[in-house]
């Protein structure tokens, strides 16, 4: 729908969307980081709201939270799909909540002013260290501890910003030391397939996990925090139509969900904009 | 600018596995690699259509469609077909990026030399090949150079984006810097990529000085 | 010897280069194919050295049909010319004149001497031998190319059009220069041009085709322009035919009066009785001051005393009976002065000593 | 581990219009550099033929340009343009299309025969209608080679601004990448190849069009 | 009239093109620059429609100063003619040609049937027009630049080289155009070549020049070839200057015979005795059939009978004396017979004749 000439938006599918009148302030800008659990959960809140006759334009695939915060804070982006967790260790390096509960006090306390997160939904997905079936099998990797068995012997890879978010935490939370770093940015998965790394930094929900079959280590001491989805919004561009959708939204997202929606976009190949139109039709929200 | 500096005199950015002359280093090999192949391909075949003037009209217009080659769109295609297991694949698409410039210069060098000349030669008693060899090509020479450098200029422009499937070289620079929001290392990232891609082109001007006959006089390039 | 023999091209596209030609180029001589654009000329020389091959009949070199042997072999024996060069921009122009001896295997010492000595021979410096051929003039260029054509020392020479890309001064100088060749080195040569003067020059014997690839005549030069096979060789033989002709009539055709010559020492006064109204004036050493014209002289003192009046002369072991008709025409008293080679008058060549050989040429052309 | 098909049709059926608005955002942000790039490179070229003397310099800055990675181009100006903007991408490949159209307009006025220019100012043309009928249509053939490169070039081209969020096309190759899904993939690269061939062939016609008078002398 | 005064030319580097040169080009004639190659000619040209501007001295155009005048204005009014024709590559024939008349103002129709005209005029098939220059000879394409130049029917006109790219046979038919041309027009024409031939066949003035850009002589050929001022010019003429300076000398100069002509009814019987010893033989019509030896006729018969030798002709109302002494030494008779422009026989030129005629030229030329 919309004009592609006027509606920047070079996302598929963004059909069905209803036309805009009144409801909400002015447009809405609704971004996301470049990988496609971020991009289906944009779709939904886009959608979501476009169904509640705001004005939406979106930029969607984008880049990492590095680029994408500073941009809803500058006003940019209006709307981010966020994860609490991550997003408390990448404004606090200190942080050390990691309950769910504490997690979202401690961003309330420690935003900037011009952002808010907004309710935080049941569905979590977070950062993790996987590994092949075949080396959990054989080694006996089932925790992120076990890594201990093989970490000075092994490889370990993840996007560019992996290294520096999450060194510290690893060594001083579970004494992992890797003989080497390496940055496999969007193609960690299919490194940890080919060999070049053992081990991995890639989203529990990432497509890639679940077509190669690849094993998540549990996160037994949190390193990596509660990874539940919340919109990140910047203040001045949100109205209460915004919040409430969105709000209504969260209320409704659970980690089955999420992941049965993963597995149509990564598997099924069907299109985020149209798993996203599915899910909201079921449960009414459009 | 003061970025810049920071980067470049910071020594971390000089040592280790992501250090300059390392990921420098990876560049050039592959910008090479991809390079060596190109010419493997593209300089024997645009000898022989341009000696022999067969299927000139096919490659011409195949070259022209391989230019139109997205470089990323195969580079992802290639990477999931084939796997990270070697660099192999990846070299594909900075093949396929080198090849058109190389041949249709190659080709077009050939072709153009006077046909006065090739007479001359055969009326001499030159074989085909000594033709080719003695007169042709050192006639198209410069042309010939060029069709290279200006592939090795594209190659090494844009080997930066195999660092997007995880390849090392200056693009990482790039991609790293973009990632984590740290301008100065992208900056960083294209100034290093522009500095070897002009040491590239004053490589060229020296071996042109060097093999060109100064008998030789230069002719329009086709990028 | 180059003989074709009943000699067809047809190109593939039909066209009919060259019909049943048959004629035979002899050795050391040099044949000129001459002809309007388009007729052949070109296509026949290059069967000689197989750029091109015959459709029907057969090339013979010596006897031997040339698509017997291997065309590189075959080239390398004949020397080839043509009319932008063909140099090689790439190499200088000593390394230029050396390339087919490098091709049979001489050392580059040798090749490089036998290089520079055919420079020397055809008239260039020396000094251009190391530059490469942009630097050079049009002309300088097409002596390199004789050169390097002559460098095997191949028995025979093929020249198609070599002297017409350039000016017409520098033209005449490469045609002598060419001749002079001819005289010290004997070559078979076959020379194309399309300029009939040229042909007429330079050729011992002239093929004149016409388009379609005909032969339209085959003769040596002065018996082409006395009696052209028919209306279209006339035609293309062009004007002043009867004047040219006389090229090729030696001066020494010519009878000679030495009773009209006088030393610029005379006494006018012994000269009232003069042979003819005019007298040719001489210096000590016998070279022609010019003509005074006796009824004109003065009373007293000698002819030194005299303004003599302009005059023509010829070399008469030289010149052609051309070159002394022009002199009687350029002279007031319509006579002209031949002179030997040093130029001291040898006599004096009266109109009517002129109209009597014209006769015998006319004569003879028309017997 | 199921296998994954080379093309799934129906998802190209299925999504039919996305891929058609993506289409549209390519042709605009490879369209708009070419033209651009002509617009500014004709008085840029006739201005280095006027003076010889800064032909040089701005082929030694363009050749720069030219040598600069377009992504890391992209990335750095992300803060002037904005995020996922059309001008983040276009103003690179404006850039890059100079580089080719420059020394195609210089080459093209210097494909004008000297006997042709100076019967022009012979026969009474002011400098300024001897550029405008005669020196620029006489041009046109060189200029419309060098926009072939250039057009093909920047079509080629947008699909890398994909990884920073504006690459038409280009985001069917993110997309498939981030699915090990080929389907995006090749309708990606077999469309973008499509629209580069279209736009060749396009300016190949105009060529003939515009310059009958050089058919016979076989320009490339 | 186009007047240079004192004109010197002085290029940034230093060459003197052209050094004090003062000479007129007088109204409705072809004046001639003529000389080596270097020795300032196009300069001098070209400083009449200012695409040079002289560092001293003035060009006069009609007495105008042309310095005075706005170039383009100039230009348009003076026709201007180059070796590669210049003509415009994008444009069709016919609209190179209606350029000037479309930049002076003309409609368009009007300025195509104006260069329809012109076309037809140059002697160009009109099926031509509407093609490109590429698709046309370089004699073709010359054509069309005189005709572009005439468009607008410039009482001026500049010709530089304007024929030296075309072969010598194209060639000599361009020039006979221009002179038919010039002979209905009327042009202040001002022509460049360095070929002495051309220069002579051209002009009505011939205006030689020295490198260095001196003038060392000028004027009428005839003058010139009899005269020449000094050993640059006598060497630049080159040989059969005498033969070419008959060429200035009409046919009519020479006294004919009427009683060396019979017809080929004639009886045989009645011939013996003959005024001469050859006889020309004329058909019902008056028209040469060649010439008989009265010693060798039959006994009886007429002489239809006989087989008449070869003959050679020139047209005395039109053709020069040089035509007619190529026509003596055609004819096995030495003499040349004379016809009208029907080609009738109007008399018999003995070689005694043109000997007469040859002695007044001579004694002219030298008086
Ligand atoms: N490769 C070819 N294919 C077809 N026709 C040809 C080819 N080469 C020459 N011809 C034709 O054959 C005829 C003779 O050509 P050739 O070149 O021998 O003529 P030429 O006498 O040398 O003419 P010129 O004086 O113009 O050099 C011409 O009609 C020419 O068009
Ligand atoms: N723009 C220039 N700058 C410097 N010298 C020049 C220039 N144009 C011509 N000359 C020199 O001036 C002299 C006369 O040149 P011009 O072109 O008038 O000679 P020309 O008689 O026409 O010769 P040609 O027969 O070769 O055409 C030559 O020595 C030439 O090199
Ligand atoms: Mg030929
Ligand atoms: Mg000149």
């Amino acid at each position: 729908g919309g004009d592609p000439l006027t509606n920047t938006s070079p996302t598929p599918a963004d059909s069905g969307a209803a036309p805009a009148s009144g409801g909400g302030g002015g447009k809405v800008v609704v971004g996301s980081a470049n990988f496609p659990e971020n991009v289906l959960l944009a779709e939904i809140y886009s959608q979501a709201l476009e169904a509640k006759g705001v004005q939406v334009e979106k930029k969607l695939n984008i880049g990492s939270r590095e680029v994408l915060y500073g941009q809803v804070k500058s006003g940019g982006l209006t709307i981010l799909p966020e994860y609490v967790g991550s997003l408390l260790a990448f404004i606090d390096k200190s942080a050390t909540a990691k309950s769910k509960e504490d997690v979202v006090a401690a961003l309330k306390e420690k935003l900037p002013a011009e952002l808010e997160i907004l309710e935080p939904a049941a569905a979590e997905d977070s950062d993790s260290l996987t590994v092949t079936r075949e080396n959990s099998q054989k080694i006996g990797l089932v925790t992120i501890e076990d890594l201990s068995k093989i970490a000075k012997n092994s490889t370990v890879g993840g996007p560019p910003e992996f290294q520096a978010r999450q060194e510290k935490a690893l060594k001083d939370v579970y004494g992992l030391e890797f003989k080497e770093w390496k940055k496999t940015g969007d193609a960690t998965a299919d490194a940890i397939k080919d060999g070049t790394i053992e081990v991995g930094n890639v989203f529990t929900t990432d497509p890639k996990v679940i077509i190669n079959g690849l094993v998540t280590l549990q996160d037994t001491k949190h390193v990596f925090g509660a990874g539940n989805v919340a919109p990140l919004v910047n203040k001045a561009g949100v109205n209460e139509t915004v919040t409430g959708t969105l709000n209504a939204v969260s209320a409704k997202l659970d980690t089955a969900g999420l992941l049965g929606l993963m597995k149509r976009v990564s598997i099924d190949k069907a299109d985020a904009a149209a798993v996203a139109k599915d899910w909201l039709t079921q449960n009414g929200l459009a | 600018m003061n970025w810049l500096v920071d980067f470049f005199g910071d020594p971390a950015n000089w040592s280790g596995p992501d250090g300059i002359p390392v990921r420098l280093a990876e560049h050039l090999q592959f910008s090479a690699i991809a390079l060596l192949l190109a010419m493997l391909v593209a300089l024997p075949l645009g000898l022989w259509i341009g000696h022999t003037g067969r299927g000139a009209l096919l490659v011409v217009l195949s070259a022209n469609a391989a230019r139109a080659l997205p470089t990323l769109g195969l580079l992802v295609l290639v990477v999931l077909l084939a796997g990270l297991g070697t660099d192999l694949p990846v070299l594909i698409p900075l093949v396929a990026l080198a090849v058109p410039p190389i041949l249709v210069n190659t080709y077009e060098g050939v072709r153009g030399v006077d046909p006065d000349l090739r007479d001359a030669a055969y009326g001499m008693g030159l074989r085909g090949g000594q033709v080719l060899g003695r007169v042709l090509v050192p006639v198209a020479l410069p042309l010939i150079l060029l069709g290279l450098r200006l592939a090795a200029i594209q190659v090494v422009a844009t080997a930066t984006v195999a660092a997007f499937v995880g390849l090392g070289g200056l693009g990482r620079y790039v991609v790293d810097g973009f990632a984590t929001n740290d301008y100065p290392r992208t900056l960083a990232g294209a100034v290093l990529v522009a500095l070897l891609a002009l040491l590239v082109q004053l490589v060229f001007v020296l071996i042109q000085r060097l093999v060109v006959s100064p008998g030789v006089r230069r002719r329009n390039a086709v990028r | 010897m180059i003989t074709f023999d009943g000699v067809t091209k047809r190109y593939a596209d039909g066209t009919v280069a060259v019909d049943r030609l048959s004629l035979e180029a002899p050795t050391g001589e040099i044949t000129v194919f001459v002809g309007p654009s388009g007729c052949g000329k070109t296509t026949s020389l290059r069967m000689i050295n197989r750029m091109i091959d015959p459709s029907e009949g057969r090339v013979l070199l010596d006897g031997v049909d040339v698509t017997t042997i291997d065309p590189p072999a075959l080239r390398r024996g004949i020397g080839y010319v043509i009319q932008q060069a063909g140099l090689f921009p790439h190499r200088k122009i000593v390394d230029n004149v050396a390339t087919v001896p490098h091709l049979l295997g001489w050392n580059r010492k040798k090749a490089r001497d036998r290089a520079m000595e055919l420079l020397e021979r055809v008239g260039l410096d020396l000094g251009l031998a190391e530059r490469y051929p942009f630097q050079l003039s049009g002309g300088q260029q097409q002596r390199v190319g004789v050169a390097r054509a002559l460098a095997a020392d191949p028995p025979v020479l093929l020249m198609d059009e070599p002297f017409s890309a350039v000016d017409p001064v520098v033209r005449t100088s490469l045609q002598e220069e060419l001749l002079r060749l001819q005289a010290e080195l004997n070559k078979t040569i076959v020379f194309v041009t399309h300029d009939i003067d040229e042909a007429v020059k330079l050729g011992d014997r002239v093929a004149v085709l016409r388009v379609g690839g005909h032969l339209a005549q085959l003769d040596d030069p002065a018996t082409l322009l006395s009696r052209p096979a028919d209306d279209f060789v006339r035609e293309f033989l062009g004007r002043d035919r009867g004047i040219r002709r006389l090229s090729f009539v030696p001066g020494q055709e010519v009878r000679l009066r030495t009773d009209l010559t006088a030393p610029a020492s005379a006494e006018v006064a012994g000269l009232r009785a003069a042979a003819g109204p005019w007298l040719a004036v001489l210096d000590e050493d016998g070279r022609p001051l010019g003509w005074v014209k006796v009824a004109d002289l003065p009373a007293s003192g000698t002819l030194a005393d005299v303004r003599p009046a302009p005059y023509g002369t010829f070399v008469r072991g030289r010149d052609s009976l051309r070159a002394a008709l022009d002199a009687t025409l350029l002279s007031p008293s319509g006579c002209a002065i031949a002179v030997d080679d040093a130029g001291r008058a040898e006599g004096v060549v009266t109109r009517e000593a002129l109209n009597e050989a014209l006769d015998r040429v006319a004569g003879g052309a028309h017997a | 581990m199921r296998e994954e098909p080379l093309v799934r049709w129906d998802w190209i059926g299925r999504n039919w219009p996305s891929i058609q608005s993506l289409l549209e955002d390519h042709i605009v942000m490879s369209l708009v550099p070419i033209v651009v790039g002509l617009l500014v490179a004709l008085p840029l070229g006739l201005a280095c033929v006027r003076w010889r003397g800064i032909y040089q310099p701005t082929m030694s800055v363009m050749n720069v340009t030219y040598s600069l990675p377009s992504l890391a181009v992209f990335v750095m100006l992300i803060p002037v343009t904005g995020l996922a903007t059309r001008a983040t991408v276009i103003v690179p490949l404006a850039f890059y299309s100079l580089a080719v159209l420059i020394p195609a307009v210089v080459d093209g006025l210097g494909s004008v025969p000297d006997h042709v220019r100076q019967s022009a100012v012979a026969m009474g043309f002011t400098p300024l209608r001897r550029l405008l009928l005669v020196e620029l249509p006489i041009a046109v053939p060189v200029v419309l080679a060098g926009l072939r490169v250039a057009a093909v070039s920047s079509i080629s081209l947008v699909s890398v601004g994909a990884l920073v969020g504006r690459g038409g096309l280009g985001y069917l190759f993110i997309d498939g990448w981030q699915r090990q899904f080929y389907t995006p993939i090749i309708v990606g690269v077999v469309l973008v190849v499509l629209l580069a061939a279209i736009a060749d062939a396009l300016l190949v016609l105009a060529q003939r069009l515009l310059t009958p008078w050089s058919r016979a002398r076989g320009t490339t």
